[in-house]
Formats: structure tokens, C-alpha cells, sequence
């Protein structure tokens, strides 16, 4: 069941596991882009990390606060997009204390269509939004913690061996070409970390 | 490329306390942890606000561009990287005048994202919002994906275009109206001789090797046209007038800004500068306001790039109305 | 250190040729060469004429400083090269309104040699003369031998004060005065982070090793103080203001400038600029009108100076009067 | 005898000569300075060549279009100092169409007076001016031509043996002190050239 106390603890790992792989987002960004992504997550994930001890009951509000973390300290687009996807979270959840596992489904997918929206990339862009949609599908219908875990990771690292060999096609990435063959798209780098930190093995 | 510096995190924020204690009859700074650049004055209420933001590390773009007949207020992220979006939302609060706001910035994926996730914020606040992206750079893709392209020092036009416009009073859809126009006219072309180096990285972006030069690079780094051996400045003059007139015709009355990227000095601006007549001339053009200096740079970077704007009677008022700032005064 | 020319030995010529093509509002092209910069209006009638002269590459040093409330005339050598008497003669002919020309330029043995013997010239063609002549850098000697101290950015502010004073109708006696006092009111010191190269030399003048930085260096590369490690920018700014405030006091009403060679960019110049203002301001003077910018340069070099400069009620008018050139308007 | 045709002669040789020794006084200067003295030298010999067909017969008026050939081609110290040496002799020797070799300690002697007064030098400074006032008092009350040029030359080479070893305190060379000690005097070069140049051996 997510609630506030769920949803802080899995926000606690979260933030810690930012910090053990900040070098690696790095590095990987630094080859396409500017390689502020793991400072992007690390301060993202200090800002949260403050939030903890007082956050809403109110999934929603809670929620809110969280992606206002990330909107107040990062100016990078990741940040910005996790920042619409949990606002789009925080939206289904308005005025609720709880929700069911079985919800992760709808509430990846919800994010998923803000966040395409927003950055205006489609899915075959080789952006965070292949491995985001790929978790939302690969969870649907289930109903247990740990099976949600698996087959979100699963997806994802299928995701992004298929992808691997691709062009980028937007952000920094894109004008770097050839050189983002065989290299995995930062985001979905990061995506993959945000899950393998927010759910307990 | 030595820099000048303490703690390469406090790049951005020394800058702007430098800024603001040194012109305080301009700037004022204000916004979510100072990253907000706004005119001395609050706005004029009725007046239509316009705001930029950016990355930093472009002097004047954004933040110098802040002053009457200009911008109103300017959000400014670290060297080469977005503003928050709180920032951004500060900046559209502190230009707000009750008329509207435009935001007005450079064709950057996470700007675009940014600006749009605070014009949602400032919204709910009944702000109202339009947007014109520039995209002048014409090496940065082809004429059928013009969309794609980065904005570079057409910017400047625009700012001084649709800021005459607010400043004439016009409402929010004729300012916009008018930056879009500016945007519509602007193209640009540049090249570089050698990097610059984000106080926070610590080394050069890029290597460009001595004796060699590329066109059509982008203000950070991004790849262009070609790179090889350094020409004679007639020929990169020559070649980046080929690109731009290819792109689009201009005749008439056009403006045109030879723009150092930093360290090339305006010596070498002025001897391209005299092809770039030569050819404007050729083509049947005269010449309004060229503008040749420091307008878009990249902190030391070693390059310039050449801007045309093609005007007419109303974008060549608002070019030639005056305007105000700690880097331009016309 | 890339530079975008055709032939070296044309550089200072197209030059010339692209900045009176560019602004011939203000600029026109003159005497033996080609190689002065005159007003684009010939002198009024009975006004002091101010002419200045020197080795090109320090733009807007010299020639840029032409126009209204500014010089009159200037001769304009080879990079970093004297300009000729004959040169120097039609410069003051050109600035000849009839009341008399003042010579205001930087102390290097080769230009006092020819405007001594260009002045020679022109009184035996009845224009009068009276020489002030810039030594501002306290680097370049002890205070003991000041008068063989080189001029370096200082020069922009007696050009300003003279200028003002000259469009007051002041006569050639009074004009003098002004800059003389404007010379005496200025310390100057610069650092340098790495060279430029002169055109016909075709290799950096000088070389500093990445990572080391000279303090007192002279425009042209001439030895500073000491050369070392590259500090911080807080601790460079604070040896600067030592140096500065140990030479002469300050007090009161004082403007600063700090100039960039070329290459460093205005971010790193308002870093600095925090400890300028602290320290003036510890030292109890008011700061006015605080010129933060490219004001005296060498190309692509890389460095900064600091300029203090004393006012009095006169120099305050004075400095503070309108002035107009495509570089700098007041 | 000194006339408008000895005279062309001579400057014909020194402006070939100034042709032939141009990368060594460049090389010389640059190591103290901005390397330009050769390039003075022979824009200076260049403008001078283009008069010589159509020199003056008054001695006075042909010195004074030599000296603004100096003055015309370049705004480097040498030049203008030599233009300033040459003018002195030109009032000297105003109106008349020939003089005597006898005369040529006290001409030497003219121009090293107005020449210490336009450059603020002094003797012992290690410039030109030692040079040439040797020069001036070797030659004083000779008469022979071949005579006036070997003390000339013996005299120069003597001083510049001399001042080798002393610290250039004028000019350019100044500021770089130490590095000019063990290294000749540009001007000095330059003068002992002038001389080989325009008298023949
Ligand atoms: N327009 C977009 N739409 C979807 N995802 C995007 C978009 N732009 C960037 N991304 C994702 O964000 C990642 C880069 O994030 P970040 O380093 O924060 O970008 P930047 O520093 O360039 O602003 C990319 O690897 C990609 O997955
Ligand atoms: N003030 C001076 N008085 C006498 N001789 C001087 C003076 N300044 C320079 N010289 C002489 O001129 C020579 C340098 O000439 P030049 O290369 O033309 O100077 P610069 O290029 O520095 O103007 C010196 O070696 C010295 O002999
Ligand atoms: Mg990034
Ligand atoms: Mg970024
Ligand atoms: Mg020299
Ligand atoms: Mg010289």
C-alpha cells in the first residue's frame, strides 16, 4: 500500500542511491551532453530528502512537494521532466492517504503522457520515455510490490539493450549523432536507478 | 583558456552580485536564490512584460539585456545550463505589469520545457503568457527542419525589437507579434577558432586544434558544417555570407551584426565586416545599424558569427527606437 | 591564439577600411595613409582640438575614442607600432579648429619622439600645441620615477575629462589643465593570463605558462611585478587594490575601471569588481560611474586592469558629460 | 667633395645595404624589442632610392628629403630619430651645392645634439647616440674621405665593444634590463651599418 510513511521511505533509498551512482550519470552525460545528470539527481534527491520528516498525509500534496524539489533545483531537462511526471502523479492522487500497488500501472502511464507532452519527444526517441512507457506497460494488471519491481526492471533493461544502438534523436544527445551509438541514453539510465532505489530488493 | 575565478559554484552568483553593485541604475536582482536579473524600476503597470533566460556565460545575452526598450526581467541558470523553473516563474512575476507577459529565448530543449512548466505555474496566478523561440542559427539544421535550429545572436534583435514594441505600448499580441517578426528575419551564421571552459568542468569544452577552425559550430560547442584549416577572413566571410543568402534572400533595408564570441577582437570583426557590405550591397541591400562587437559570446571563446535582419518600416523603428543598459545604449 | 585576417601587413589597413565603412557617422578616413581617424564633422570653429595617437590593437584605444565629447583626431600606427610624424601632423591638422590642439597619449619613447617632431611641424603652420601625456601604470616604475611610468587604460578617462572640457568651450590653456589633472587623478595596474599575437609577427608575444599568470604586466607584454602561480580571483583583485591604494590615497568621490585586455570576459571582470567596490569603499570613497568592460585592450589577450581615478568637482562634471563613439556613450 | 651626385651614390649603397643586413637588425631588436628595426631600415632605404633620380642640387634641400623619407615610412624610434639627425644637417648645409669632407665631424656632431634632445637620451645610456658622437669626435679635423671612414668605423666598433656589457636605460630595451647585457645596442647595429653602407671601402 503507498502512503506517506511508504512513499518517504522508498524517497529516503531513493535519494541515498542518487548519491552512489551521481559519478556514473556523470560520466554517461558527460560523453553527449553537459554532464550535470547525476548533480541534477543528487540535488534532487537532497531537496526531497528535507522533505521527509513533514510530508503530507495527502498523497497528492505529497507528491507535489516532491516534484517541486526537483523543479527549484535543477534547471537540466531530466529534472524537469521527473519533476511534470510526479505532478502528474500528484494529480491522480489529489485528496488521498493510500493507494494500491495495482494503481502503478495507470500512475507510470499518466506521467508518461505529461512528460511527452511536455518535452515534446516520442516514444523511439531513445529518451527516458521509452523505458518509462515500457514500465508502465510491463506493470499492468499486477498487484504485488515485488512482482511490479521485477517487471518494471525487467522492461526497463530490456528497453534499453534494444535501444542501445540507436541514434539520439533529441536534447543534447541528438546533435552528438553517431556518437550516442551503442551508448545508453543517460535518462533511461537514471529512470532505471530512480527504481531500483525507490523499491526495496 | 585561464579563467578568472574562486569557487568555480560561485561562478554565476559572484557574477551577478558584480553586476548589480556595479549597475544598480539597471539591474536589481531578485528571484528564487537570486537567479532572477530584473529592471532597476518595477514595471510600468499596463506595459507588456517581456522575459528571457538562459544559461550563463553569454554577456550580454540574457541577464545584460535587462534596461528600457529591453527586457524587463531575465532568469538565469548556471554557465551553459537552464534556469530552474522557479526561476523562470520569478522572473515572469517580476515583469509582470498587468498586460501580460512574452517570454522570449533561445531554441534550447530544456529552456523550452522549463518555460512552458513556469508559464503553467504563473498561469494559475493569472498571468497571461505568449512565446517566441529564436532559431536563428542556420548551420544548426537544414531549411526544411528550420524549427530544429538554436537560437543564437538573432536573439538580440528580437530583444531590442519587441521591447520597443512594449515600450510603444503596444498589447501583448502585437509584442509578440513583432518578436515573431524579428524572429522570422533574423539568420544567423558562426564559426569558431578555439573553446572556452565552464568554470565548473574545469577544462576547455571542446578542441578545436591550432591552425584549424570550424564553421557553423554553435555557441557551446555543438557541432557544424565543417571543420578544417583556418582561411583568410575574407574567405570565412565570403563562405558565411554564401550560407546566409542562400538560406533566405535579403534586400531592402537589412541590419546586420558581425558578433565576436568572446576573445576575437573588433579589429577582426571590422575586416569581415567588410565583405559582409560588399556582399549586402551586391545583393541590392542597404545597410541599417550594423552592429559589430560583443552582442552573444561564450565567454573567451575564439570565433564570431555574422547576423542579418531583414526589416521593414516597422522593425526598423522599433531597431532604431533607444534603449537602455549596462552593454548597449542606442 | 588564432587570429581571422588576410595579410598581416594589411591588418591595421582593412581594419580601418571596415570601421569607417561600418560607422561613418562618426569616423572618417584621413591623412598620410589613410592612417588617421578624424570626426566624421569637421571640427567647429574655435573649439580646443584633442588628437591622440598610437600603435593599433587596443580598440577602442585609440581611434574608437573619436566623436562627440571625445577626441577629435587620431593617428594610428602598426599593431603595437608608433604611427609617423607625418601621420601624427595630419592628425593634428585635422583637429585644428583654430584654437589650438592638445596631444593626449601614453607614454612610450617612440610616440613622444613623434609628436614632438610632428608638433615641430605643424607650428611652424601657426597651430598651437600643448602636450598631456598619460603615465598611469604603477607597475611600470616606482613612485619615485613615476614620470617614466607606461600609459595604459587611465588614458580613457583623461580622453573623457578633456573631451568634456573642450566641448565646454574651455581654451587650450583650460583644456590642458583638465588633462593634466585627469593624468595626475589616475593609477592603473593589469594582469595578464596569456598573450595576443601581433599580426606581422605571427606568434604570441610573450608566453605565460597554463597556469601561471603575470601581475603588472604591460599592454604590449612589457615585465610586471612578478609572475606565478594563477590565484583566485578575490586574492588578485585584493593585491591589485594594495598596490593601488598604496601609490596614491583615494578619498571621496572616485570612479574605477576595470578593463579587460580582450580575451577575459565581463563575467570574470564583475567578480572582480566585488573586491574593487569592497575596498573603495573600506577606504571611504563613493564610487562613480564604475566602467566595467573592454575600454583599453590587446586584442586577444587574456587579463585585466583596474583603473582608479580621483574625482574633484570639475573631473565629476566632466567625466559625467554626454559623450558618443561607436564604442561608448555617456 | 660632398654634391648632390656623391651624395645619391652613397644613399643608393646604403639603401642596397639596408636590403642585406634587414633580417639582422630585425633578429637584434627582437630580442629586446618589437624586431621592427630592420623593416624601418629598409622601408626608409626604399623611399630614399625612389628620390635619387631627381635629388636637389642644394644639399640642404636634398638632407631634408631624405629625412622625411624616414618620417614618412615609418613611426619607429630609429627612423624618426635619424630624420631628426638628418634635419640638423640639412639646416647646416641649406643653400649650398657641395661641401667639403672636412666638414663631416662637425655635421655628425649637429645631428648627435638635436638627436639627444628629441629622444631625452643621454651619452652612456647605450643607444645610438654613444655611436655616433665616437663617430663625430674620431673624424674631427680629418680630411681624407678614406681616412673620415676608417676612424668612423674603428670608433663605432670600439663603443659598441665597449658598451656590450652595460644595461640598455632608454627605449624599449629598458624595461627588459638584464637580458639586454652581453647583447649590442640595435641602433648601434644600425649605425655602424649606415656608415659601411654609405661610404665605400
Ligand atoms: N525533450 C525530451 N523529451 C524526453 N526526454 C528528454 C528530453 N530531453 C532530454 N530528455 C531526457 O533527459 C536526459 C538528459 O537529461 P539532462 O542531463 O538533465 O539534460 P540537459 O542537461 O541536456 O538539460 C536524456 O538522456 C533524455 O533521456
Ligand atoms: N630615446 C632615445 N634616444 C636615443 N636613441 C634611442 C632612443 N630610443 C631608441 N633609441 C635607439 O633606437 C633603437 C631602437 O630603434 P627602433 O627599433 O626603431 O625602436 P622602437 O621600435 O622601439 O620604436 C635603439 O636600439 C636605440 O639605439
Ligand atoms: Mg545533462
Ligand atoms: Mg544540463
Ligand atoms: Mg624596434
Ligand atoms: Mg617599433
Amino acid at each position: 500500500m503507498l502512503t506517506r510513511d511508504s512513499l518517504a521511505a522508498g524517497l529516503a533509498r531513493l535519494a541515498n542511491h542518487m548519491d552512489s551512482v551521481a559519478d556514473e550519470l556523470n560520466a554517461l552525460d558527460g560523453q553527449l551532453g553537459d554532464g550535470d545528470l547525476g548533480i541534477t539527481m543528487v540535488r534532487g534527491g537532497r531537496a526531497v530528502r528535507d522533505l521527509l520528516s513533514d510530508l503530507p498525509v495527502d498523497l497528492g500534496q505529497a507528491l507535489l512537494q516532491v516534484a517541486q524539489a526537483f523543479t527549484r533545483t535543477s534547471g537540466s531537462s531530466f529534472g524537469t521532466l521527473t519533476a511534470t511526471g510526479l505532478m502528474a502523479a500528484a494529480k491522480a492522487l489529489k485528496g488521498r492517504e493510500a493507494a494500491d500497488w495495482s494503481e502503478t500501472s495507470a500512475l507510470l502511464m499518466a506521467a508518461f503522457e505529461v512528460m511527452r507532452m511536455r518535452g515534446k519527444a516520442d516514444l523511439g526517441d531513445k529518451t527516458v520515455l521509452d523505458t518509462l512507457h515500457a514500465a508502465a506497460t510491463a506493470t499492468e494488471g499486477l498487484t504485488d510490490a515485488a512482482e511490479i519491481r521485477t517487471a518494471a526492471l525487467t522492461a526497463v533493461i530490456g528497453t534499453m539493450d534494444r535501444m542501445r544502438g540507436k541514434h539520439a534523436r533529441i536534447g543534447r544527445a541528438r546533435i552528438f549523432g553517431e556518437k550516442s551509438v551503442g551508448l545508453d541514453d543517460p535518462g533511461m539510465r537514471a529512470f532505471l536507478h530512480m527504481l531500483r532505489g525507490i523499491a526495496p530488493p | 583558456m585561464k579563467k578568472v575565478l574562486n569557487d568555480p559554484f560561485a561562478y554565476v552568483d559572484e557574477m551577478l552580485a558584480g553586476l548589480c553593485a556595479a549597475h544598480p541604475e539597471y539591474y536589481r536582482q531578485t528571484g528564487d536564490q537570486g537567479r532572477v536579473i530584473a529592471r532597476a524600476l518595477p514595471i510600468r503597470s499596463g506595459k507588456v512584460g517581456i522575459v528571457s533566460g538562459g544559461g550563463s556565460g553569454h554577456l550580454p545575452v540574457f541577464t545584460g539585456y535587462v534596461g528600457p526598450g529591453l527586457l524587463d526581467a531575465c532568469a538565469i541558470g548556471d554557465v551553459f545550463a537552464s534556469p530552474s523553473v522557479d526561476q523562470m516563474a520569478d522572473a515572469m512575476r517580476a515583469a509582470n505589469g498587468g498586460a501580460g507577459v512574452l517570454r522570449l529565448y533561445g531554441n534550447y530543449g530544456g529552456d523550452i520545457m522549463n518555460f512552458d512548466m513556469a508559464g503553467d505555474i504563473v498561469e494559475m496566478e493569472d498571468i497571461t503568457c505568449s512565446t517566441v523561440v529564436l532559431a536563428d542559427d542556420v548551420a544548426s539544421a537544414k531549411s526544411d527542419e528550420a524549427e530544429k535550429r538554436r537560437g543564437v545572436a538573432g536573439m538580440v534583435y528580437a530583444f531590442k525589437i519587441a521591447g520597443a514594441a512594449a515600450e510603444a505600448g503596444l498589447d501583448l499580441a502585437g509584442v509578440t507579434d513583432a518578436a515573431q517578426r524579428a524572429a522570422n528575419a533574423c539568420r544567423s551564421v558562426g564559426f569558431a577558432l578555439s573553446s572556452c571552459t565552464v568554470p565548473q568542468a574545469g577544462r576547455p569544452t571542446f578542441q578545436i586544434d591550432e591552425g584549424d577552425m570550424e564553421m557553423g559550430m554553435g555557441i557551446h560547442g555543438e557541432p557544424g558544417v565543417w571543420r578544417g584549416p583556418l582561411r583568410k577572413a575574407d574567405v570565412i566571410a565570403e563562405e558565411m555570407m554564401d550560407i546566409l543568402l542562400a538560406d533566405r534572400a535579403f534586400s531592402g533595408r537589412v541590419s546586420v551584426m558581425v558578433n565576436s564570441l568572446g576573445a576575437t577582437p573588433p579589429e577582426e570583426l571590422y575586416i569581415l565586416y567588410r565583405i559582409v557590405k560588399a556582399r549586402l550591397e551586391a545583393a541590392g541591400a542597404q545597410i541599417v545599424m550594423p552592429l559589430i562587437g560583443r552582442y552573444a559570446t561564450s565567454m573567451e571563446m575564439s570565433g564570431a558569427s555574422i547576423t542579418l535582419c531583414q526589416l521593414d518600416d516597422h522593425l526598423e523603428r522599433w531597431l532604431c527606437a533607444p534603449c537602455d543598459c549596462a552593454f548597449w545604449k542606442v
